[in-house]
């Protein structure tokens, strides 16, 4: 997994690519959290665009981001799921959870 | 000193229906996670080898990462040398008339004995980080079974065909 | 009765620079061409997790695809239900002053002796089928050598990564 | 791998998609020089834009297929090509034996 990071306007925009899962989900948990506490955007936008598979500890990594965002009056975003993503949140249960849009636009949009 | 479990010497039960199942593959690695990606890659494909529908290869798959995950975490604390086996077997049951294949996967670790009917998951929508796992597990799979043998930890997964059979 | 080679029982020789290796992963399976997609899908994901560049990604995966069919069809002669053993290992040889790290495949299997020697295929540009394998093998590996030691024959292929490091 | 064939004029186009190893090269060279012997197609047009890898026998059996429709007088043409098996066949100098197009339009007009 490559994890790269974009400021728009008051959004915190992480491009995320490759798998992620349990060799990696303590990184991206890292660094979503420092981002919210550090810099405080208005929104965490994560695109999962070129994300193929994410494992169970990734989405505890999305659900601590999502947490300490509400923690601070944040709105934390997703977009771009795969069908892997997609299934995984749903069986879940947490797709409602989060915030989910198709693509950039409609995440910085609403 | 680190020991490999070693692959089943006996594949003779092959012809035996309802048996224990055909032996397919054998993967053999340490609990390292950086090898994950490498396992589901195998079985990805190795489940539409089998005839199983796409949707069912991605679950299979997210089963196995998850098991094995929990190997790495929970049976050796996230120690990275510790050596992991995987069995992957075609099997077979009747239903009613017709005869249904399956792939079972059973993954062997040496991690300390502990009381499986003590692991507990999250109730779903609850939302917490982590407790996910099982519950992946179980929902892909048709059966999933715990036991220890020696020294041995092995938990067998099983997932059959709907329908349609196997690709022979 | 149809016997799987043992993994090696032993990989002590972790921190030991220039010895054999260590020992990543282990794939058993019977010679069916049935499971080589299987095959490529592990070893090019497991090249990739090395510090591979894609295009070694390929070679690498080609010429292990290509050794694995030679086997099936030469030494097994095309028959589907004989063991087959591959053993992944990563290396690192000294060049002058920098450490190069490298990944080694030894693959196994019982087929009769033969003597590589006298293997060839065909020469560039020629226009036949077949005889393109083991061109394939030498052109993406560094290292080619084929032993026999009791009743195993062994296919040792080894390729180093360029200037950038292996990902630890 | 999925062979399926399609006729257009005096053209047999094999759309083809999978990977192309020793598993199933046996089926593609028997369908190939079957409908070349049988048909006597002016062109015999392989689509590999669905395919990602092919391995020696697969071309070998692309070979075979070429050297049957030279005889016939036919002609013998690719397109679509993923990078692992142009590699193959550059590799293999034969990328120049064959006739090779980027797409289907390219293939059936020339
Ligand atoms: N292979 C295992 N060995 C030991 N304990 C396990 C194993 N798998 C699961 N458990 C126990 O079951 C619990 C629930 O597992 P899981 O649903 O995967 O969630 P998580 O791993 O995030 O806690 C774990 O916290 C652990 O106590
Ligand atoms: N593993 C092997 N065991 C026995 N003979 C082999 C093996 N690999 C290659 N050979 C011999 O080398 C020859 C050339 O192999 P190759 O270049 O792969 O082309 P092909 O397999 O199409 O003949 C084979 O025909 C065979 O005689």
């Amino acid at each position: 997994m490559q994890i790269s990071t974009r400021h728009q306007d008051k959004a915190t925009i992480f491009d995320l690519s490759g798998d992620i899962d349990f060799a990696n989900s303590p990184e991206l948990r890292q660094s979503v959290l420092r981002e919210i506490r550090e810099n405080r955007p208005l929104r965490v936008v994560i695109n999962l665009s070129s994300v193929h598979y994410i494992d169970s500890s990734g989405v505890a990594s999305l659900v601590e981001g999502l947490k300490a965002s509400r923690d601070l009056g944040s709105r934390f975003i997703l977009f771009g799921l795969s069908t892997a993503a997609r299934e995984i949140l749903q069986l879940s249960r947490l797709i409602k959870v989060f915030e989910v849009y198709e693509n950039e636009e409609e995440a910085l949009a609403v | 000193m680190k020991t490999f479990l070693r692959p089943n010497t006996s594949n003779n039960q092959e012809r035996e229906p309802g048996q224990r199942g055909s032996l397919l593959l054998v993967m053999a690695l340490y609990s390292n996670p950086k090898w994950l990606s490498t396992v589901r890659a195998a079985v990805e494909r190795l489940t539409a080898t089998l005839g199983f529908k796409e949707e069912h290869c991605r679950s299979v798959t997210r089963a196995l990462d998850e098991a094995l995950t929990n190997i790495v975490r929970h049976a050796y604390n996230n120690r990275h040398d510790q050596p992991i086996t995987m069995y992957f077997r075609k099997v077979q049951r009747k239903q009613e008339v017709e005869v249904q294949y399956g792939i079972e996967i059973t993954l062997c670790d040496r991690g300390p004995a502990c009381d499986a009917t003590k692991w507990h998951g999250r109730s779903p929508g609850e939302i917490r980080p982590g407790g996910l796992g099982l519950q992946i597990i179980h929902d892909a799979m048709d059966i999933v079974e715990f036991s220890r043998k020696g020294n041995t930890n092995r938990l067998r997964l099983v997932k059959y065909l709907g329908q349609a059979g196997l690709a022979p």
